[in-house]
């Protein structure tokens, strides 16, 4: 046994193919790493006079913190009303066309949800402020005069309609295309032996969907989340002609609170010197807070890592 | 196609070759003269078939920051160099230095819509509390008393202001802060003051269209584009004025040129207190800025060219038949020619 | 066909006597479910004209108070289980419901604001030479609006595509190592962890980036349409990525080995069997993708610039985009003291914009209908 | 519990195909009847028809009756969940619930009914149906790990013992021990004999021999060629149709080499 | 073509978890080998190891060695392709590649490795594989059709063409008749029988009379309880073990009901 057959018929070319692919993408990946961390340096070296400046320089004259927690708060406000409108709604939508709506219109009913995110920014907040936040004005007056003791729906409520409310059910309507498109893949592709599994069981649709589907979903689902809530957070245009911006109120009624993309746009092209560094400041902070977002989300993930549908 | 206007096209292209300036001129800054701005480049352009000009309205800010990192051969800018930018722009420009050019001079309205309300009069310590909230109501005494013959409702103000950081509402609290003291008693900058809690939008267009869509509310915006909105008349030494481009004007001409200036720099401070009746001190002056020298004299021919086209009366004209402007008065072109004209190549 | 059957069913003797269908009891009648709809809309409405008639709180009490009931009278008659059901099967198809009213309104605003404004005119002129000086005569004239939005569509489409072409490759390869080469290691873990982040850098943040980034190549505010081109693939890697990953990890394991054992080459594997089994799933992430970019306008805004004419060259000279081009005729008129011409091309813009996501939509759904896993017989 | 099956004049179809064609078949309470015929010949497809499950693939649609103690399955206002829960099936291929442990698993059927059960109760429900499928030995110590951990065989008797938990009254199997070792399936067989005292069985299968040794009943399908509908050939006791069938084919099929 | 397997004191783990140990065992070229046991012995796992299949299951690895005519599988420098594509597998569950149609599944071990092959030799390839599997018949009006809308049974015939489509010195069947029913058994033992004139073949089943029917030599694997890694027991002429097995085990297994 002198010289291995099988190692010489090993042709290097072929291995080579095989390196070439696995070298590209691992170089892609960490093309990836590269860029983010570039992203990173850029910010933190733009940002860094807001850091060392004179606390009275700073807008607000207090110091870069607290010019930065109401908005920080304010961009979370605005994240959280639509990831709690959108989520629901959107994984009721992704279930409605893969296990609810007749096979012949599921695909155009995707389509046309899909047609959701086509629409650029502008135009969700030229609507926004157009024909949503006007719409709404009497929904805010009825929830001032009834549920006012709530803090949240302190009136009096805004003339305009452009409030936190408004920017994030705005919000809400921009993530859901992205939260029913990848849940919805994600669903078709449960696997059709678990669900027959469940229903001859004796399952309903319903119980058929908690016990095949969404278990076999939840890693997706909450990616599909976590895509639409980088967005939310991340979104500027729409938020900047929504909202009447101010200072951080409880209230989501009431014109008030802000966010960072907002604050970023709004505020970027009259900016210069120590005020543009702090507005790449709240941008590493938005950056910031969505590592945090994402942290918690791998925790959630790996908790079920032992249990997820690859088999 | 490239030729949108098709008849105003074919014959620009024919008379332009004469004047022989050529490449790519790039401006950034200020949104309020974009229209203007568009106005003059189609004009240049008419009657330079070889050179181009690019503005991107990023705002007065951005046009400076990138005219001082060299990013764009000059700035549309609301408010004229800083003496720390001036010395900065040195670095840039050579040892003389940048220099301000008022180039677009429009009134800023102070607009309102209330039902049936054409015109209303007010002080400027009134106009000071109404965007403080300190007056609330539009039938409110402060009001009334200025308005006799007027029947004002009850109906709530609500005060609408800008969002985004603007030039607009730099010269409009610098108006109240100068002319009210003693009520607005907040620092002057681009930003509104974020005590006052109130309705915004997002520029001009946004706070005309937020106005416009309620009943009851106030705002300030470019004199040109308040559209249907009605306009306030102010106090000015005992007269109340009427806005308009003639107003405007006049309080160019009260202005007085900022001290230590260099001597080709035409930056103006607004006397924003006058009591020269008929002036209308609410005045937005935005500057071209140019180094006072450039690298190649292809450059500074095309700079020289454009400068000069937008100053001139043609230059004016055009704008003001498009944006509806202010035109800048014949002394102020005057010198600005002759600033224009000191222009030189690098050494 | 159905007489056939029936004449079956009457033919088969059947043996025990069929009084009622035991199997059947405790089943809702047919038209039970209507009539608690119809019951819950004249209620809604009373309600709502209670508190002052609005069609939305009409809208809200009437759906709530048929789901309320609804569940109620099933879970009364067919048990709890089925009430469950019924309940989330309509909480279901109301939030469908839910979800089609602002695209409907969207859509409606923007076909009733944007239609006037479509004409061959605008769609195959630039704004080059439109003043407002035009704008105001032909308000005056009352003339067809002039100016268009060619060589905004020009840069769109390039823009867009230069990302893409970026970016697919990049995320996909990405996905591909995370899911078949990574093995969960700690780079691959790494990787997916900032992906994640990656989607949430603020979309003006990118833009910026992208800028500084050419600024150190080439100069201080190089604007082209490669350079937002750029910023948005930072913006669209990560979408790419996650949903390419999402799909390949549901490919089942099964075919890979099939290839293997088969002496198939790994990447081959990946290239021939895995991306044409997960290809639909794929497509339609890359179009999601493509379409949460190609209405960004503040990272355009900072790196391609602003253009009147048209530029089909991306490495050279400012550039328009639809988005850029709505953004600007929205904030700063081209005559600001006569809007309308300019709200008509935005508008118009808008339309012409969401026609054309529609159109790579239908694209991407033929190629993956083309592609797709083959069903059936 | 058991409750006695009587199909009239079945026909079942994937949208236009017709892949089953005209079976009317008794089976009785408290027996065991085993299909047996080619591959393709639609067992597995008549098989789900009487669950009801044929109807969740999409096309998949029945003309004809199907009456469980009388009661048409396919009968208006007849609700399908209704029909499963008394009719349990075992598939080809294993299936357990990817994201259960083993005993949520063996649990998963009973939850469902949305009956309270106390742990005790539940506990020893388990152990009951994974001794019953012969699995309990090998997975005791790891029940709360995952299902798909198993092997196929393994699997596949976790599968049978969630369809045991739910105690129905007719348990359809289709070819349930093609993954199993002969321990398993003889535990599996015997299992049958123990259930068949209580329920109704019906299992396909191709292995002739466990055919031979649990059903009481056996019905050869035969098809005529591809595209063409399956057609049930011959119905009889078990000892009928190897020793001494009516039809020619039915004869070929069982004295092949197999038997 | 067929080559001798040789395999030295084997021990194949997952990640920390010891499934097989310690086998040595040698395979003669020209013949067919069954491996039979109880579900869970490992059968599948050591199957696996013998073309390298092991390794592709994150944690998958061997200790020992693996010799084709005397070169080690898992010698440095060997690439597992190359042990692949000389050495087939056939799986336990059908798996056609779902994108493809029935001809290019049966030619997707040529093609997917992008050598180039004619149109007529591609169609004669095909149907040589396909009557092999005993599958022509049935598909050849609708080889454009994709493999996916087969049965069970068709679906697992068209998975054993597609791996004699490769023409392997080796073939590694993992319980292939499982899903099939008799008459395709029955053609695939056949088969298995005409290619042992060529190949080497290697067989897990549960059917001992399929083992009995088309094996020369007989392994049996044990396992002496869950956690416990499974063993060769036995391994002899197929004859030697059915009538007279050393071991007590092996005569405990093979003389069960089943026979
Ligand atoms: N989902 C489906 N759509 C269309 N036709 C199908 C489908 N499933 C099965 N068929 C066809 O219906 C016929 C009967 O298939 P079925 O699976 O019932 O056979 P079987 O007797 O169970 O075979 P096996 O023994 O291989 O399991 C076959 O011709 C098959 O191709
Ligand atoms: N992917 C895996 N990871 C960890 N352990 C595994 C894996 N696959 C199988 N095992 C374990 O390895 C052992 C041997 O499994 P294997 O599938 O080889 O058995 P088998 O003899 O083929 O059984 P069957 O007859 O049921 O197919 C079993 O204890 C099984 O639980
Ligand atoms: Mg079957
Ligand atoms: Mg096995
Ligand atoms: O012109 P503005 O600075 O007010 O936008």
């Amino acid at each position: 046994m002198t010289t291995n057959a099988l190692k010489s018929k090993s042709s290097t070319s072929g291995q080579a193919g095989d390196k070439i692919f696995s070298g590209t993408a691992l170089a892609a990946g960490v093309l990836i790493l590269v860029t983010l961390f570039a992203v990173a340096i850029f910010l933190l070296i733009q940002a860094l006079p807001t850091f060392v400046a004179d606390p009275a320089d700073i807008s607000g004259g207090e110091g870069f913190f607290a010019y930065i927690w109401p908005i920080v708060i304010g961009t979370v406000i605005a994240a959280a009303i639509a990831l709690l409108i959108a989520t629901p709604v959107g994984i009721g939508v992704a279930l409605f066309i893969s296990h609810f709506a007749p096979r012949k219109v599921a695909g155009p009913l995707g389509y046309v949800i899909d047609l959701l995110a086509a629409i650029p920014s502008v135009i969700y907040g030229a609507w926004g402020y157009m024909v949503l936040a006007p719409a709404l004005v009497p929904i805010f007056e009825w929830l001032a005069a009834n549920l006012g003791f709530i803090p949240i729906f302190a009136g009096p409520a805004s003339q305009t309609g452009k409030t936190m409310f408004t920017a994030g059910i705005v919000l809400a309507v921009m993530v859901l295309p992205i939260i029913t498109s990848l849940s919805r893949e994600i669903f078709l592709q449960t696997p059709k032996l678990h669900e027959e599994a469940a229903l001859a069981l004796g399952a309903t649709r319903w119980e058929m969907i908690t016990t095949a589907v969404i278990p076999f979903a939840r890693p997706g689902i909450i990616s599909a989340v976590m895509l639409g809530l980088g967005r939310a957070l991340g979104e500027t245009m729409a938020v900047a002609l929504v909202l009447s911006t101010g200072n951080l109120i409880p209230s989501l009624i009431k014109s008030g609170n802000q966010t960072i993309a907002a604050e970023i746009a709004l505020n970027f092209p009259e900016a210069f010197g120590l005020r543009l560094a702090e507005l790449i400041a709240a941008g590493l902070v938005l950056f910031l807070i969505t590592l945090i977002v994402n942290m918690i989300a791998r925790g959630i993930i790996a908790r079920h890592k032992e249990f997820s549908g690859a088999n | 196609s490239d030729n949108p206007t098709a008849a105003a096209g074919s014959e620009s292209a024919s008379s332009s070759a004469a004047s022989g300036v050529t490449g790519t001129l790039t401006g950034i800054g200020a949104s309020s003269q974009n229209s203007a701005m568009e106005a003059w480049i189609t004009g240049f352009k008419a009657e330079n078939a070889d050179a181009n000009v690019q503005y991107s309205p990023d705002g007065s800010g951005a046009g400076r920051e990138a005219f001082l990192a060299g990013g764009a051969q000059f700035a549309g800018s609301d408010a004229y160099l800083k003496p720390e930018e001036a010395e900065k722009a040195k670095e840039v420009c050579g040892p003389e230095g940048a220099f301000n050019i008022p180039a677009y001079v429009s009134p800023i309205a102070i607009a309102f819509n209330l039902e049936g309300v054409e015109e209303i009069n007010m002080d400027a310590a009134t106009i000071a509390k109404v965007f403080k909230k300190e007056i609330t109501k539009w039938n409110d005494e402060a009001i009334a008393s200025q308005n006799p013959d007027v029947e004002l409702p009850d109906t709530a103000i609500t005060v609408v202001h800008r969002n985004d950081e603007s030039g607009t509402t730099e010269n409009f609290v610098e108006y109240l802060k100068a002319a009210a003291g003693d009520v607005w008693n907040y620092d002057v900058s681009g930003d509104w003051p974020s005590d006052i809690q109130s309705e915004n939008a997002k520029g001009t267009s946004g706070v005309v269209s937020t106005t416009t869509s309620t009943d009851g509310a106030i705002t300030y915006a470019d004199f040109s584009a308040v559209g249907k909105l009605s306009t306030v008349n102010v106090k000015v030494g005992e007269e109340y004025t009427k806005i308009s481009a003639e107003a405007a004007a006049k309080a160019l001409e009260t202005a007085t040129p900022v001290k230590d200036a260099a001597e080709n720099d035409l930056a103006l401070d607004l006397e924003r207190d006058t009591t020269e009746a008929g002036t209308y001190p609410i005045v937005l002056v935005s500057y071209h800025i140019f180094c006072s020298s450039y690298k190649d004299q292809a450059t500074v021919d095309l700079v020289k060219a454009f400068g000069n086209y937008v100053i001139s009366d043609a230059g004016q004209k055009t704008a003001q038949d498009s944006a509806g402007n202010a035109p800048i008065s014949a002394a102020i072109s005057e010198k600005a020619a002759k600033s224009i004209d000191g222009i030189t190549v690098a050494k | 066909m159905s007489v056939m059957t029936s004449n079956k069913h009457s033919a088969t003797p059947t043996p025990p006597s069929r009084k009622r269908n035991s199997l059947s009891k405790g089943k809702l009648p047919r038209w039970a479910v209507p009539a608690t709809a119809a019951g819950a809309i004249i209620i809604g409405a009373a309600l709502s004209t209670l508190t002052g008639f609005s069609v939305a709180t009409f809208a809200i009490y009437s759906a709530v108070l048929f789901v309320i009931a609804a569940t109620v009278l099933t879970s009364a008659v067919e048990g709890k289980r089925q009430g469950r059901n019924a309940m989330w099967t309509y909480l279901i198809y109301g939030s469908f419901l839910l979800a089609l009213i602002p695209l409907a309104s969207v859509l409606f605003t923007v076909l009733e604001k944007g239609l006037p404004g479509m004409s061959s005119h605008f769609l195959f002129t630039s704004m080059n030479g439109v003043t407002g000086a035009v704008d105001n005569q032909t308000v005056a004239d009352g003339t067809p609006v002039l100016g268009g939005a060619y060589h905004a569509l020009m840069g769109t489409l390039l823009i867009t595509l230069w990302a893409t072409v970026i970016s697919v490759p990049v995320g996909m390869l990405t996905a591909i190592y995370l899911v078949e080469y990574g093995k969960n290691g700690p780079l691959s873990k790494a990787i997916t962890f900032f992906v994640d982040v990656m989607t949430g850098i603020p979309s003006i943040v990118a833009g910026l980036f992208a800028a500084a980034f050419f600024g150190l190549i080439l100069g201080p505010n190089a604007r082209m349409g490669i350079v937002a081109a750029v910023a948005l693939s930072v913006l669209m890697i990560p979408t790419v990525v996650r949903s390419t990953e999402e799909m390949l990890k549901i490919v089942p394991n099964e075919l890979r080995e099939a290839a293997y054992a088969l002496g198939v080459r790994r990447w081959r594997t990946i290239l021939k069997v895995v991306i044409p089994t997960a290809i639909s799933g794929i497509a339609s992430g890359v179009t999601l993708a493509i379409a949460r970019v190609i209405g960004e306008t503040a990272p355009i805004l900072v790196t391609a610039g602003i253009a009147s004419q048209i530029n089909t060259n991306v490495f050279a000279n400012w550039m328009s985009t639809l988005p850029t081009f709505i953004y600007y005729q929205i904030l700063t008129p081209t005559s600001p003291t006569n809007i309308d011409p300019s709200v008509q091309r935005a508008w118009a813009a808008a339309l012409l914009l969401i026609l054309m996501v529609m159109a790579l939509n239908l694209g991407a759904r033929l190629i993956a209908s083309l592609f797709a896993p083959k069903k059936g017989r | 519990m058991a409750k006695r099956i009587d199909v009239n004049a079945l026909n079942v179809y994937y949208s236009k195909f017709l892949a089953v064609e005209d079976i009317s078949i008794n089976i009785e309470p408290k027996s065991v009847t085993a299909f047996i015929g080619p591959s393709g010949c639609g067992k597995s497809t008549f098989l789900r028809t009487l669950n009801r499950m044929h109807e969740v693939i999409p096309g998949g649609r029945v003309e004809g009756e199907v009456l469980l103690d009388g009661d048409d399955l396919y009968g208006p206002g007849v609700d399908p969940v209704t029909v499963r829960s008394q009719i349990g099936m075992v598939f080809q291929r294993p299936n357990p619930f990817p994201t259960m442990s083993i005993k949520d698993n063996v649990l998963a059927g009973v939850k469902l009914n949305g009956k309270k059960i106390s742990r005790s109760d539940a506990d020893s429900l388990v152990e009951k149906s994974l001794r019953g499928a012969n699995l309990w030995n090998e997975v005791k110590d790891r029940l709360e790990k995952p299902g798909s951990g198993l092997s196929g065989g393994q699997q596949q008797r976790l599968c049978i013992a969630r369809t045991i938990a739910v105690k129905p009254d007719v348990i359809l199997m289709d070819e349930p021990c093609s993954a199993l070792d002969p321990i398993s399936t003889l535990a599996i067989e015997d299992l049958i004999n123990e259930l068949k005292s209580d329920y109704t069985v019906v299992i396909v299968t191709h292995n002739m021999q466990q055919a031979a040794r649990v059903s009481d009943k056996t019905a050869f399908f035969n098809i005529a060629g591809t595209g063409k509908p399956g057609k049930l050939i011959e119905y009889n006791d078990t000892a009928a149709i190897f020793s001494n069938p009516e039809q020619k084919a039915t004869e070929d099929y069982v004295s092949g080499r197999f038997g």
